[in-house]
């Protein structure tokens, strides 16, 4: 799975559980969730949705890796190989 | 007089062809000559006579095709005559009438139990164009088979919609602003609120839930929330008179802890269902519940049930940064539980400082109901239930 | 552009066919001298000669599994078995030598027979000869089966079912022989696809054989109550015709499966599961079937129309599945 | 040709030699009635008639004990009424009225009485041996003394279940008795053009099983093969097949215009009708006079009469029964 075929993935779910964002103004190296209104129901729906569509385990412990959407996609696409 | 009729000469045959008659009138038969030959669908065969007597009149004409039973000839009795056969002809009563079977009963499709469980019967094609067309399908009058919500109901209430002023859809976004205002407004009205709050320690539950949640897969993931849903519902078995309904004045305790989740939607407003048996669920439980509840409370098909019967409400808007939470009871519930944000705080423990998580959790109750001190008792009994995070 | 009956429609594809092709013969019971149980090869033996118009003994193993071998032999063999009800003792040959052969050999041998059978019920005859098993037959892969429902049907589907190199069994039902109706000279049809007998909008009669009449009448009285039904002839009992059920049912969103055979593993439950897999999401009811009762059937003659599928019925399926939002 | 009729004296006491024209009588007015009855459209489907072959049935049935099975075909009105089936109970069941001896289900060909221990018409051809072998199987294996007689056309004699029924009792050494009615016609198609092998007797004698040859037209033959026949089965000796050479005066059922045969030979046939040949014999022997035949007949007609009162008389199965009996009932027998 090449990284924006991933990326591709991560920002369908995301859709999926914010309906309301427009990909376009998403800032990769910026916390995402300060940019998308994501609680910790949201959060948690969100990774076992990558978990379903990636067969990805995540950790609560990694969370911290995960903060930008850069370094969770990085994080991702080295998990997923 | 006999009348002599055309016989059924297969299984197959109703109707049949005369060929040619072997006889003619005045001839004298019995029982078993060949009288004439009948053409069937198939094949011509000869047609016996099964009376003994002589031929009096040939009806049918050869080549004419008739239906079995039709009289094609009559004969003289043995003995009889023509003249008397003729008077008895005149006032021969009318044959009686073929009994008519009667028509099979047709035997009644069973007809489907009636709908069990409180889920509407809407059909496929009909869940799929309310979709497509913006229509609440559980709100639309069935006119199918068993009540049901058929595609045709679904399009017409759309028309129905459509013909409303276009801000139907931004009306349905006042509807339940409105709503919140009028219950927010009676609860203010009519309810002396006293708030009372704790800080509470967070170090055992969050110890305790990381080491869970590291035993569990992710789709069994444990949120603090659900602790906090538990230790209230277990609370709330020690004191009563925070889990109830009042009616009329009246304060009727609830036999179980239904908790209403304060679930705020994306496109703005908040409702806030219930998750039932609290006390009784299990923490996967009410994860389930909880995850289950909040994706359908924000795609609208909440079960009207969810809707009406919370016994107390939780409102947990931590997730929103704020440190805490002083909420407005939901009529004609008598408590509610805020939650602020978790995160490190200072605190005293043992007589030294320390970083741990913390929480600060508020009430707000019913003054008619409870007093504070009460209130602050409950406070303190989920302050408890939260350091032993493994009890919950 | 002329009247005929059924049976003489039948009669002139079997002419046709022997005319045509030396290597057609025809054999069966009583189909020489006696011309035939139901008058079909009247007059065959006559213009054709014995040794391709063959009578044989009452022992249909073993006459049908010498059809299978002659078409083997290179000949294009037309096997008539009286009826159904007495092919279930050449079962044998039919599903484990006919249909298998071609598979089995490796794709080395194929088996152009064509056998034809009378089926179905009505004229007291009762129980061993009125079966109706043609869902028996289609549930097997290696043969084609047919169930020509018109005088078109009857006299247009036995050239291209002798063209096929694969097995092909014809059902006739019993009560069609006396229908009459017109029959266009040249006739050319497929053995593919089912056929809409009367187009219409808002439930899906799907049938066959000897049920057709009856959908026919149903939908007729349906119409009188405002409620426009489709009939829909499916002619090719296997392979089913899937698309044309499903692009029905797509467009009436209702569908009612008429079949003589017993409800419990038949032909309608297999077009009702592909009904449910494919048209699931155009569904405004469930799917209704009207079958024959699960029964024998009785001998007299007002307890065998009940068994039976009757129009009665199928409107009242139709109506049961219509609900009340339909005038009338 | 056909042989002349038999002749020489009747061997049996008198009262039962004229127990045998009875019921000879009675099964031919019966079938007369029938045919009668299917023209007005009373009786209805296929009917097949005896008419003809009066004296195998007679001959045979009255060779039998009263616990004998009986597995028939659907020619089988005559079977069914010397086994004890009453004559008003088959004329209702052709009715299709459920005072029929088969609860108006099964119509002229389905005949059953389970009192009678008769099994049954069957339209399948062929279809009632293999039941035969197994009825003789269970009686085997029981020690029951009984024989299991089971009657079926020549046609029947190129179906599988013959040669694979035949092979099972001979294997087995099962009391069975074969009882092969040759007509000369299975339906449409005489027996030249049905078997390599027209000696009948000759085709089951390859199952190593005696086999007897009689004329099925003389009532005193059929009964003396019959009784020898019976003995040896009922002996223990295993099955016997018995060819009885018969003819049918009528057509195989309800709608065939006989086109397989010439009406000459029906008429050579009827010369040998099994009821005037042997009715005359009784006279030459002075065991019958013209007033007690008259009488035989007269009572015959009066049975047949008050069946069909019986059969009119009866009732429609309710619509609402139409699916008992499919299975049999928790705790019935």
């Amino acid at each position: 799975m090449t990284n924006g075929e991933i990326r591709n993935i991560v920002l369908a779910v995301l859709k999926g559980i914010a309906p309301e964002i427009e990909e376009g103004e998403l800032l990769p190296d910026r916390p995402l969730r300060d940019q998308v209104d994501l609680d910790s129901m949201d959060w948690l729906n969100f990774l076992v949705a990558l978990h379903e569509r990636l067969a990805v385990d995540i950790p609560e412990a990694d969370y911290r890796k995960l903060t930008t959407l850069d370094t969770l996609i990085d994080y991702l696409v080295q998990k997923h190989v | 007089m006999i009348e002599f009729k055309l016989p059924s000469l297969g299984a197959d045959m109703d109707k049949g062809k005369l060929l040619e008659w072997r006889v003619k009138p005045g001839d004298r038969v019995k029982r078993g000559d060949i009288v004439a030959v009948v053409d069937t669908s198939k094949v011509a065969v000869d047609v016996e006579i099964w009376n003994d007597g002589t031929v009096h009149e040939l009806i049918a004409e050869p080549g004419v095709t008739i239906e079995v039973g039709t009289v094609i000839a009559t004969l003289l009795e043995p003995g009889e005559t023509s003249e008397a056969a003729e008077a008895a002809r005149r006032t021969r009563p009318a044959p009686a009438a073929v009994p008519v079977q009667a028509e099979p009963a047709v035997i009644a499709a069973a007809t489907a139990p009636a709908p069990v469980g409180e889920r509407r019967r809407v059909s496929p094609v009909a869940r799929r164009r309310a979709v497509e067309m913006g229509v609440d399908a559980e709100a639309v009058a069935g006119t199918g088979p068993h009540g049901s919500v058929t595609s045709e109901d679904v399009e017409r209430a759309a028309a129905a919609a459509k013909a409303a002023p276009p801000a139907a859809a931004a009306d349905r976004q006042g509807q339940m602003r409105r709503a919140i205002a009028a219950a927010m407004s009676r609860s203010k009205r009519e309810i002396p609120h006293y708030y009372l709050s704790e800080r509470i320690a967070l170090q055992n539950a969050t110890l305790w839930l990381q080491a869970e949640n590291a035993r569990r897969p992710v789709t069994e993931r444990v949120l603090m929330a659900a602790l906090f849903l538990k230790a209230i519902a277990l609370a709330c078995e020690k004191y009563p008179d925070m889990n109830g309904l009042c009616r009329d004045g009246t304060f009727a305790p609830a036999a179980s802890v239904h908790v209403g989740v304060a679930i705020s939607l994306r496109q703005g407003g908040l409702i806030a269902p219930a998750i039932h048996d609290v006390q009784q669920k299990s923490l996967t439980q009410l994860m389930q519940d909880l995850t289950d509840l909040v994706k359908r409370a924000r795609a609208g098909s909440l079960r009207s049930s969810e809707m009406s019967d919370p016994t107390i409400t939780v409102t947990n808007l931590g997730d929103q940064g704020v440190e805490s939470v002083f909420g407005v009871i939901y009529p004609p519930q008598a408590a509610l539980v805020g939650f602020g944000r978790v995160a490190e705080q200072a605190c005293v423990v043992d007589g030294g400082l320390r970083i741990i998580p913390a929480v600060m959790a508020s009430l707000a109750a019913d003054h008619r109901v409870s007093d504070g001190h009460r209130g602050a008792l409950f406070l303190a009994e989920i302050h408890r239930l939260l350091q032993q995070p493994e009890t919950l | 552009m002329t009247v005929i009956s059924y049976r003489e429609a039948m009669r002139q594809a079997l002419r046709e066919a022997l005319s045509r092709d030396q290597r057609v013969f025809l054999m069966g019971e009583d189909v020489g001298k006696y011309g035939g149980t139901y008058a079909v090869s009247k007059g065959l033996l006559e213009e054709f000669g014995p040794e391709r118009i063959r009578d044989t003994p009452l022992s249909e193993l073993g006459f049908v599994g010498a059809g299978i071998g002659a078409a083997l032999g290179g000949t294009r063999p037309i096997v008539e078995v009286m009826t159904v009800n007495f092919s279930l003792l050449a079962l044998d040959q039919i599903v484990n030598s006919a249909a298998l052969m071609r598979h089995m050999s490796g794709g080395q041998f194929s088996v152009p027979l064509v056998i034809r059978m009378a089926t179905g019920a009505g004229r007291q005859i009762a129980a061993q000869h009125s079966h109706s098993l043609e869902g028996w037959y289609a549930h097997v892969p290696g043969i084609k089966v047919l169930a020509p429902a018109t005088i078109e049907d009857a006299r247009g589907m036995l050239w291209p079912a002798l063209a096929d190199p694969d097995p092909v069994i014809i059902f006739e039902h019993a009560q069609l022989y006396n229908l009459e109706g017109e029959c266009p000279d040249a006739v050319r049809v497929d053995i593919a696809s089912a056929a809409v007998r009367r187009a219409g909008t808002q439930v899906s009669l799907i049938t066959y054989g000897g049920s057709l009449p009856k959908a026919m009448d149903a939908a007729a009285q349906l119409a009188a109550q405002g409620v426009e039904a489709e009939v829909i002839d499916l002619r090719v009992l296997r392979p089913l015709d899937t698309d044309a059920i499903v692009a029905s049912v797509r467009k009436t969103r209702r569908a009612v499966v008429v079949d003589e055979g017993w409800r419990t593993g038949s032909l309608a439950a297999e077009v009702m599961a592909r009904i449910m897999e494919d048209a699931f999401y155009d569904l405004d009811a469930p799917v209704a079937r009207v079958c024959t009762e699960e029964v024998p059937i009785p001998y007299a003659k007002h307890m065998e129309e009940a068994a039976l599928p009757q129009a009665g019925k199928i409107v009242a399926a139709a109506r049961e599945i219509c609900g009340k939002n339909l005038t009338g | 040709m056909i042989a002349p009729p038999p002749s020489g004296p009747v061997p049996f006491p008198r009262d039962f030699a004229l127990r045998l024209l009875a019921d000879m009588v009675r099964i031919r007015r019966l079938e007369e009635k029938c045919a009668k009855l299917y023209g007005e459209g009373k009786i209805r489907g296929f009917l097949h008639l005896y008419i003809g072959e009066e004296a195998v049935a007679t001959g045979a049935v009255r060779a039998f004990e009263a616990e004998d099975n009986v597995v028939a075909t659907y020619r089988e009105h005559g079977h069914a009424l010397l086994r004890g089936v009453s004559m008003g109970s088959i004329m209702a069941e052709m009715y299709g009225k459920q005072e029929g001896c088969s609860r108006g289900r099964g119509g002229s060909m389905h005949l059953f009485d389970a009192q009678a221990r008769f099994f049954g018409g069957n339209a399948i051809v062929g279809g009632g041996l293999p039941l035969a072998v197994g009825l003789a199987l269970a009686d085997h294996m029981s020690k029951t003394r009984r024989v299991t007689a089971c009657f079926f056309g020549e046609g029947a004699m190129a179906e599988g279940a013959f040669h694979e029924a035949m092979n099972l009792a001979a294997l087995w050494k099962l009391p069975v008795l074969f009882c092969c009615e040759n007509n000369l016609y299975a339906m449409g198609t005489a027996l030249a053009r049905s078997e390599s092998q027209t000696d009948l007797c000759a085709k089951a004698a390859a199952f190593n099983v005696p086999t007897l040859k009689v004329d099925g037209m003389d009532v005193v033959a059929v009964h003396e093969a019959a009784t020898k026949a019976h003995g040896h089965v009922n002996g223990g000796e295993g099955p016997v097949f018995i060819e009885f050479q018969t003819y049918r005066f009528r057509a195989h059922s309800m709608f065939d215009a006989e086109l397989y045969r010439d009406k000459s030979e029906v008429e050579e046939w009827k010369t040998r009708g099994p009821i005037h040949t042997y009715s005359a014999r009784l006279k030459a022997q002075g065991m019958l006079i013209e007033e007690q035949f008259l009488e035989i007949d007269r009572a015959a007609n009066e049975e047949v009469e008050q069946a069909v009162a019986f059969a009119e008389a009866g009732t429609w199965e309710p619509v609402e029964d139409l699916l008992r009996d499919v299975h049999t009932p928790a705790g019935a027998p």
